[in-house]
């Protein structure tokens, strides 16, 4: 059954180019309403909660020590669900705006299918390859859709993504070789083996840099501003909706079952610190820039960070509080991303200088991007808040100081996100606004009550989500 | 043995079948012979025989190289044939029964048992090259190209002798199994050693690593570009099977007399190799610098040779193979549409050609060692190989990895992202059906075997 | 009549949903009106609630559903309702259903009609959720949704760039003291594994006095309260939030939203009960905010800006009783505070309506004839905040300066003082706008019209509850016995207070009153004479000097704040934006590709096409190997 | 079988002849440009190589080394026709067979 998820995107992207001219609308719609109704199944029937709901294996070939191992449990069903979600709406949200060649569609697909195998794959060398399957369809993407100079602002993505991922290699193939004979890359016996401190910090230190670079943390996050702004709207959305939750998971996944002695204790507090620097340096930022764009990137750059920073407390609030917020963060980015879409194509300016007023203009507009900027800024009832509340707490009771510092996010965010609301939607109208075209389409109401839905649906009801990997965090934990 | 008889037979046929006006039949028979040996290859797997009084063993190792080689040729004579369609080349024949010789000569370097035939082996393998590198008469880069491969190449050869000399002198035979009998010995003498060492030098050449380099991409841009296409796959792959051989059987690992060489030479060829290609102009010399660089990878497999590592040598070999002969049928299209090779002659590549362009794609990411794809594989065995108290080895692959995305992306990105308009690309010929066979049947056997490795590699069991 | 009483949350919502929905499309006053009775409808089930609500019966729980519930952390969506959160629905409620009535009037020609009751309806709901919750949590919910309201009422017109600044700088000062008290629930989660209130109050039982983790969760809590009800460092917001229509400002910033951090402090009490040190720093905060804010208002000109330092400087003498323990005097404080604060308001609010949107006192006098009504209700509030003996100002702060004065004298003098500068600055506002001349040119006299009865009906209700607020809880010296409603009523909530206050003998307790009453009104004699008879105006900005001119720039706080946080946060932002990103740029470029390109120019020019040189340098490297293999020994 | 004979030159010294005639080999193709003198310092290595094999052949008693030479000689004839019929190429094209004129082929 979860062969299915991987397969279906992939053939899919393949047979697009097939169909004539005219069916890519409707193949499209086919295509996302299934996966929706594919993930639907896969949910209905997992039976017992406890332990991992689905577990198949496919060997490609013997010589090759690893095999297709796909594993589905509480922590890998969240990311699984945010990527069918919001794979579905860009493609909706394509359809939007009549963008008519394959190509795109067929792209998106590759990258349906690299996410779905990066989520659902529990064997090293399977995850390793997904991970570099994912990256091709977005330089893709990036490069060929993007916006100013794309070519080296997306070179720089790649390489940077590169080098992060090989690193992991590295460290998996170091854990391969130090397997007594037999073993393989799967994630069961990969990591019960006894290394040397050093070993493991180096290790676990090698995994990090590969994870860092996507999330990204500090230190590691140059190519991200430029790739969000040069990239066209669906690819900062797949960008920051989906590809920033495959560092995150593989936090939970693959780094986790590494950290253990006094060593790793330290690199445990050298990373919390790395984020919580993020964190802050990002809000900071996100205030005084003047690209929609960037604003969105700093703004998720520093979300992630405490997202990070939570998971590394590896406490049971600080996991469950990032998976909820993983999925919280991934609806929300996109949302406001397709908001500042639409400011883009209706009033063909995201500089906050050139804009205002589009309250008066666009009543709808102004209302779904306040829910969405009020479920970013973490407010009660929104969906923000339930996940953001749990990373704190998780961080309060991992160091109290550093957990203030990492706190003020809750203030920076509201400043430069209720700065933009402000220069975006309220005051006098630009002559931009004016000139623009203030409605929206039909498909376009319908997307964004999507989002905001979504906002206020998890925000009431956050045990949705939590219920669902409640069980599967209980006993890695408490194994770990 | 029949492998050889049939290849030589095809040789000598093109040769007097081009005498008596059957021009336009020469290529096609060339490739019908090549075949033919092809099937007997993988027929006779009756007896692993040994003849010329057991000068030649035809091994399994030595069975599947022979069978790449016989495939690179193949492929290189269809490049071969669709440049013949658009200009008349009067001496055609001439060169493909040069060409047959000289693979006779990598066969027997595959096979070889005694000196007499390795040294046989490299010769008929480089002399017939010599000609073809100055096979077009009034270009003066061709004539260039081949003086320079003649010098260097006649120049190492006279080292190789030397060598060989030398273990003559200090084994007192000319047999391998008795050479290495006494180089397996703890203690070797001085000029068993010195012997030792000359040859691997006289390979280094062969195999053009870094400072021995220096006729590869003078040669590779100098000849023209079909043939050079087989050097940098069969000569490539030749002398690399016979090194291979020649470097287990000379002594175990750690106390070789080659062993501090060949480290330095692999770290100066990955480096040096990988920062020069960095900064080429034009694509024929990228390709010779990141051939160089690859064989850099492979020399790494001597560093702890072990049985099951002939298999993934053997992949390795086979995805840089095919990749190299799916950009350098990019590289004969354009020069067919009268462009220089430089990398301007990629743009909007991508629209003109797409599925021309999405092979050579797949050709560049196999080189590059993205993953689904043989290159990756290759480099990921590589590393398996290479055991972590040499971490620095792991670090110089993960690096030259890095920065070849670099250079490899730069035609990538020219084919598909140059806002060149479509209306600006030269008039966009179609592209003659031989080389999107051959790019076709790259890249898909390069994603095929990406996928399914065990189709190769079991043939080595 | 309980199991009623979530649609005392419920009704408000949906308001708030029909207004904000459907408002557009409604003619005339009915969002006005859904408003009103979306809110009335639970202030009548409330009422219900409290008249059969005894002495002896239990507060009741009523758990809806599971909100957080994972394996260290369960927060459950509940209400609580007792005789505190029974008290603040009822103030809230009730004041908020005459605001609604006040502002259908004065709202009626704003083209944002339904979306200002929209809003209204959705601050009642945070508002009751705040008093209503039944864990720190849902009080959370409530506490950052007040927040919210706050922010998009007072930047209602959001037309004019300047209220929307006001609107964010309120937001983002409740932010900081949000952080707070994030911080103080993480810790008391982290002590006592729960954050019921009730479940708290029976393991703060056996906990010893001044344990450190409750010092600082109770700190934490008073920084939230600090930030919400406008305490000295994070009070500017206030004064900056009269930028909203004048309802908002009698609504949230006078009577309801303000007291929340009171009402934070009085329901943890608990807690603070085991925080003496905590508790001297409360009081201290109070009555440096209050004669502080008290000072400043001495200066201000614009009506509403008075009353809002006036306010602050109320709320600095309730954290003041609550600082010596004294939860139900502060409560009864609140509650009358509520009555004529938000009657000084909406008198205000009219005032302004009928000179048509002037707010500057100088440019007003003479309106005690204009407009009689509002002359007669701006004074009875004004009497009842300084304290004159009928009215129930009077009860309240004499009972906070009463308990003051057992406490510790030093307090008791301080507060004596503010209230006596209350008396002040409120005369001063009444002098200068009701009595002399009309101080404006005379085509706007004649244009002054008295405000319609839509919008009086609830002044006088404000009015009737001013002056017999006192009642509520008269001290027992006239009767108190009987009539001590409401210390008789929250006393089951503070029965295991550990601080139980004593009482005083009668006399002492007279000659105080006296004293306070007999000050004020010597200096409404002064005042008068000052104001009216010798017709003095306040001097124009541009000739203060000195210390008056400090004053009247509000001791230059905001500056302090401008130039000491946002000004460095910006040039901090501006630094990181384009310095420290421009420098990973660089490193990242050299390391990425300009390093090797340089080493690989230089690589490249080796070969230069020489086969001389080549075969030269082949030669030399054998050499160099051969040296390598066999003389060196690595 | 082959006679036997006592050899009154010791083999160090042929070996020494030898490995100098190589050298003077490798030093004519280093220094001289003249394409012609070029071949003939290959030629001259190669001979240097036979004769190191026939002495080893000799000394040692095993006749292989000098059948090798043949070979060698073979080859070397070979390899000087191929040479030989290059250089009249570039005699052809650049009127001088000079090494260092061709040096189009760089960076």
């Amino acid at each position: 059954m979860l062969i299915g998820l991987i397969l279906f995107p992939l053939i899919f992207s393949l047979m697009i180019f097939i169909l004539p001219k005219n069916l890519t609308k409707y193949a499209t719609i086919f295509y996302s309403v299934f996966s929706l109704s594919w993930m639907g199944m896969v949910v209905k029937n997992i039976s017992s909660w406890t332990n991992p709901f689905f577990t198949e294996n496919y060997v490609f070939s013997s010589n090759l020590p690893s095999s297709l191992l796909l594993v589905l449990d509480g922590i890998s069903l969240i990311p699984i669900l945010l990527t069918q979600l919001l794979i579905a709406l860009i493609l909706w949200m394509l359809l939007a705006n009549q963008k008519e060649d394959k190509s795109t569609y067929s792209l998106i697909a590759l990258m349906h299918f690299g996410l779905n195998g990066v989520f659902l794959c529990a064997d090293a060398l399977g995850f390793y390859i997904f991970w570099e399957v994912t990256l091709i369809p977005i330089y893709f993407i990036c490069a060929i859709w993007g916006e100013g100079k794309r070519m080296p602002i997306t070179l720089k993505f790649f390489l940077y993504t590169f080098i992060g991922s090989l690193c992991m290699l590295v460290s998996f193939l170091y854990l391969y070789q130090i397997q007594p004979e037999g073993g393989n890359f799967s994630i069961a016996n990969i990591f019960n083996v006894d290394m040397s401190a050093t070993a493991r910090f180096l290790v676990a230190l090698g995994i990090f840099i590969g994870l860092a670079v996507k999330i990204p943390i500090f230190g590691f996050h140059n190519w991200q501003a430029d790739t969000y702004t040069s990239a066209p709207f669906y690819g900062s959305m797949l960008l920051a909706g989906i590809m920033l939750k495959m560092g995150l998971y593989g936090m939970y996944r693959w780094l986790s079952p590494v950290f253990a002695g006094p060593l790793c204790c330290d690199l445990q507090w050298y990373i919390i610190i790395l984020c919580i620097i993020g964190v802050v340096y990002g809000a900071i930022i996100a205030i005084t820039q003047t690209d929609l764009k960037r604003i969105l990137a700093f703004s998720s750059f520093s979300h992630v960070g405490l997202i990070a920073a939570g998971i590394m407390t590896f406490s049971h609030s600080g996991w469950q509080g990032g998976l909820l917020q993983m999925f919280v963060h991934g609806l929300n980015i996109v949302g406001l991303f397709y908001i500042v879409n639409l400011i883009e194509q209706k009033y063909g300016s995201r500089d906050l200088n050139k804009l205002g007023g589009i309250a008066t203009q666009n009543k709808w507009l102004a209302i779904y991007g306040m829910i969405l900027v009020l479920g970013t800024t973490a407010l009660p009832l929104t969906n923000g808040f339930p996940g953001e509340f749990l990373l704190l707490k998780s961080m309060f009771e991992y160091q109290f100081l550093t957990a203030l510092f990492a706190g003020t996010t809750i203030i920076w965010c509201a400043v430069y996100m209720l700065r933009l609301y402000q220069k975006v939607f309220f005051g006098e109208e630009s002559k931009l606004v004016l000139s623009g075209d203030s409605s929206l389409s039909s498909i376009e109401h319908f997307i964004l009550i999507i989002f905001v839905l979504g906002v206020l649906v998890l925000g009431i009801f956050p045990q949705l989500i939590l219920g669902l990997s409640e069980s599967t965090v209980l006993n890695y934990l408490t194994q770990k | 043995m029949s492998v050889i008889i049939v290849i030589l037979l095809t040789a000598i046929l093109v040769l007097f079948l081009h005498i008596f006006e059957g021009r336009q039949w020469v290529n096609p028979l060339a490739i019908l012979g090549l075949s033919l040996s092809f099937i007997i290859l993988c027929l006779e797997n009756n007896s692993l025989w040994g003849d010329y009084s057991s000068m030649i063993y035809m091994t399994q190792f030595a069975k599947v190289f022979t069978g790449t080689a016989i495939i690179f040729t193949i492929l290189v004579f269809f490049i071969n044939q669709s440049r013949l369609k658009l200009e008349e080349d009067t001496n055609n024949g001439d060169k493909l029964g040069l060409v047959l010789f000289s693979l006779c000569g990598a066969i027997l370097l595959f096979t070889f048992t005694n000196i007499t035939m390795l040294f046989l082996g490299i010769e008929i393998l480089s002399i017939p090259l010599y000609v073809i590198a100055s096979s077009s008469k009034h270009d003066l880069h061709s004539n260039e190209a081949g003086l320079k491969y003649f010098l260097m190449g006649s120049f190492a050869t006279s080292i190789i002798l030397f060598g060989m000399a030398l273990i003559f002198g200090a084994t007192n035979s000319l047999d391998i199994m008795t050479i290495s009998e006494y180089f397996s010995q703890a203690e070797i003498s001085k000029m068993a050693a010195l012997g030792a060492f000359f040859v691997g030098i006289g390979f280094f050449f062969k195999v053009a690593a870094i400072p021995f380099h220096f006729w590869t991409p003078d040669v590779y841009e100098g000849t023209p570009s079909i043939w050079a296409t087989y050097f940098a796959t069969v000569v490539k792959i030749a002398s690399f099977g016979a090194f291979f051989r020649l470097y287990i059987l000379l002594g175990n690992v750690d106390n070789s007399p080659l062993y501090k060489v060949l480290v330095l030479i692999i770290i100066l060829t990955v480096v040096v190799g990988t920062l020069t290609a960095l900064v080429q102009e034009n694509a024929k010399r990228m390709i010779a610098y990141s051939s160089i660089v690859n064989s850099g990878f492979l020399l790494m497999f001597f560093l702890n040779p072990s049985s099951d590592i002939l298999s993934y040598f053997g992949l390795f070999i086979l995805g840089y193979g095919l990749a190299t002969i799916g950009i350098f049928s990019a590289i004969v299209y354009l020069e067919s549409i009268g462009n220089s090779n430089g990398f301007e002659g990629f743009d909007g590549l991508g629209r003109s050609q797409p599925l021309f362009s999405l092979g050579v794609a797949i050709c560049l990411l196999s080189l590059a060692g993205i993953p689904l794809t043989v290159g990756f594989l290759g480099k990921f065995y590589l590393l398996m190989s290479l055991s972590f108290d040499q971490w620095w080895m792991i670090l110089l692959v993960i690096a030259s990895s890095i920065i070849s995305i670099v250079y490899y992306f730069r035609i990538f990105n020219g084919m598909y992202f140059s806002n060149k308009k479509a209306s600006a690309i030269v008039a966009p010929e179609v592209v003659s059906p031989y080389l999107n066979f051959v790019v076709g049947f790259c890249a898909l056997s390069l994603i095929i075997i990406g996928l399914f490795p065990d189709f190769y590699l079991n043939i080595f069991q | 009549m309980e199991k009623y009483f979530y649609l005392v949350i419920l009704f408000p919502l949906i308001g708030f949903l029909v207004n904000g929905l459907l408002g557009s499309k409604m003619k005339g006053t009915t969002p006005g009106l859904i408003g009103t009775v979306a809110v009335f409808i639970p202030f009548l089930i409330a009422l219900g609630v409290f008249f059969n609500y005894g002495h002896e019966s239990q507060p009741i729980l009523q758990n809806y559903f599971p909100w957080i519930n994972i394996f260290d952390f369960q927060a459950n969506f509940s209400i609580l309702i007792d005789p505190l959160s029974l008290q603040m629905t009822l103030i809230i409620t009730g004041i908020g259903s005459l605001i609604h009535l006040y502002s259908i009037g004065y709202m009626h020609d704003d083209e944002g009609f339904a979306r200002f009751f929209s809003y209204l309806n959705l601050f009642i709901f945070s508002m009751l959720l705040l008093v209503l919750g039944s864990n720190l949590l849902i009080l959370f919910i409530g506490w950052e949704g007040v927040g919210l309201c706050s922010y998009l009422l007072i930047g209602f017109w959001y037309k004019n760039e300047d209220y929307g600044y006001a609107a964010r700088k309120a937001f983002v000062m409740n932010r900081i003291g949000d952080l707070g008290l994030i911080a103080g629930i993480v810790l008391l989660w982290s002590y006592f594994k729960t954050i019921e209130f009730q479940a708290m109050a029976i393991h703060a039982a056996n906990v010893d006095m001044s344990d450190p983790v409750i010092i600082i969760a109770t700190l934490c809590l008073f920084i939230g309260a600090i930030g919400k009800s406008a305490q000295i460092p994070l009070y500017t917001w206030l004064p900056d939030a009269m930028a909203g229509p004048t309802p908002v400002s009698a609504l949230i910033h006078a009577a309801t939203m303000v007291t929340a951090g009171i009402y934070l402090l009085v329901r943890a009490h608990f807690l603070f009960d085991l925080a003496p040190s905590v508790l001297n720093l409360v009081s201290y905060v109070g009555i440096a905010t209050s004669i502080f804010a008290a000072i400043i208002a001495l200066r201000q000109n614009d009506i509403k800006k008075v009353l809002a330092y006036s306010t602050v400087s109320q709320l600095g003498l309730m954290f003041v009783a609550l600082g010596v323990g004294a939860y139900t005097t502060a409560m009864f404080h609140v509650t009358t505070h509520a009555f004529f604060k938000a009657l000084l308001f909406l008198g205000a609010g009219s005032v302004i309506h009928a000179l048509h949107g002037e707010q500057d006192i100088r440019n007003m006098g003479g309106l005690k004839n204009e407009i009689k009504s509002t002359y007669w209700v701006f004074l009875i509030g004004t009497l009842a905040i300084c304290g004159i003996f009928p009215l129930s100002g009077m009860f309240s702060k004499d009972e906070i300066l009463t308990v003051l004065f057992e406490k510790s004298k030093g307090l008791w003098a301080l507060s004596l003082f503010s209230s006596l500068l209350t008396a002040v600055y409120m005369f001063r506002l009444l002098f200068l706008t009701f009595f002399g001349t009309y101080r404006d040119d005379e085509h706007k006299k004649s244009k002054i019209h008295e405000s319609p009865m839509v919008m009086m009906a609830p002044l006088w209700v404000l009015a009737i509850l001013s002056v017999f607020g006192g009642i509520l809880n008269l001290p027992h010296l006239i009767g108190g016995e009987s009539y001590g409603k409401m210390a008789h009523f929250l006393d089951p909530i503070f029965s295991h207070s550990k601080l139980a206050t004593e009482h005083m003998d009668a006399g002492l307790e007279i000659g105080l009153m006296a004293l306070v009453v007999g000050l004020v009104v010597i200096i409404g004699f002064v005042l008068y004479n000052i104001y009216v008879k010798k017709e003095s105006l306040p001097k124009p900005d541009m000739s203060l000097r000195g210390v008056e001119a400090l004053v009247a720039n509000k001791f230059g706080v905001d500056e302090l704040y401008d130039t000491v946080i946002s000004k460095p946060v910006l040039g901090i932002s501006r630094f990181f934006g384009q310095k420290v990103e421009s420098a990973f740029d660089g490193i990242s470029g050299f390391f990425f590709v300009a390093g090797f390109k340089s080493i690989g120019n230089s690589l490249r020019k080796i070969q230069n096409g020489n086969v001389e040189f080549y075969l030269i340098l082949m030669t030399g490297s054998i050499v160099v190997l051969m040296i390598l293999q066999f003389l060196i020994k690595i | 079988m082959l006679m036997q004979i006592n050899h009154i030159v010791p083999i160090e010294h042929i070996i020494t002849l030898s490995c100098i005639l190589f050298c003077i080999g490798v030093m004519g193709v280093l220094l001289r440009r003249n394409a012609i003198i070029i071949l003939m310092c290959i030629e001259l290595m190669l001979n240097a190589v036979n004769i190191l094999f026939a002495t080893f052949s000799a000394y040692n008693g095993n006749p292989d080394g000098q059948i090798f030479v043949f070979f060698i000689m073979v080859v070397a004839a070979a390899e000087v026709a191929v040479g030989l019929a290059l250089l009249v190429l570039i005699y052809r094209n650049t009127r001088s067979v000079d090494v260092s004129l061709l040096d189009r082929l760089k960076w």
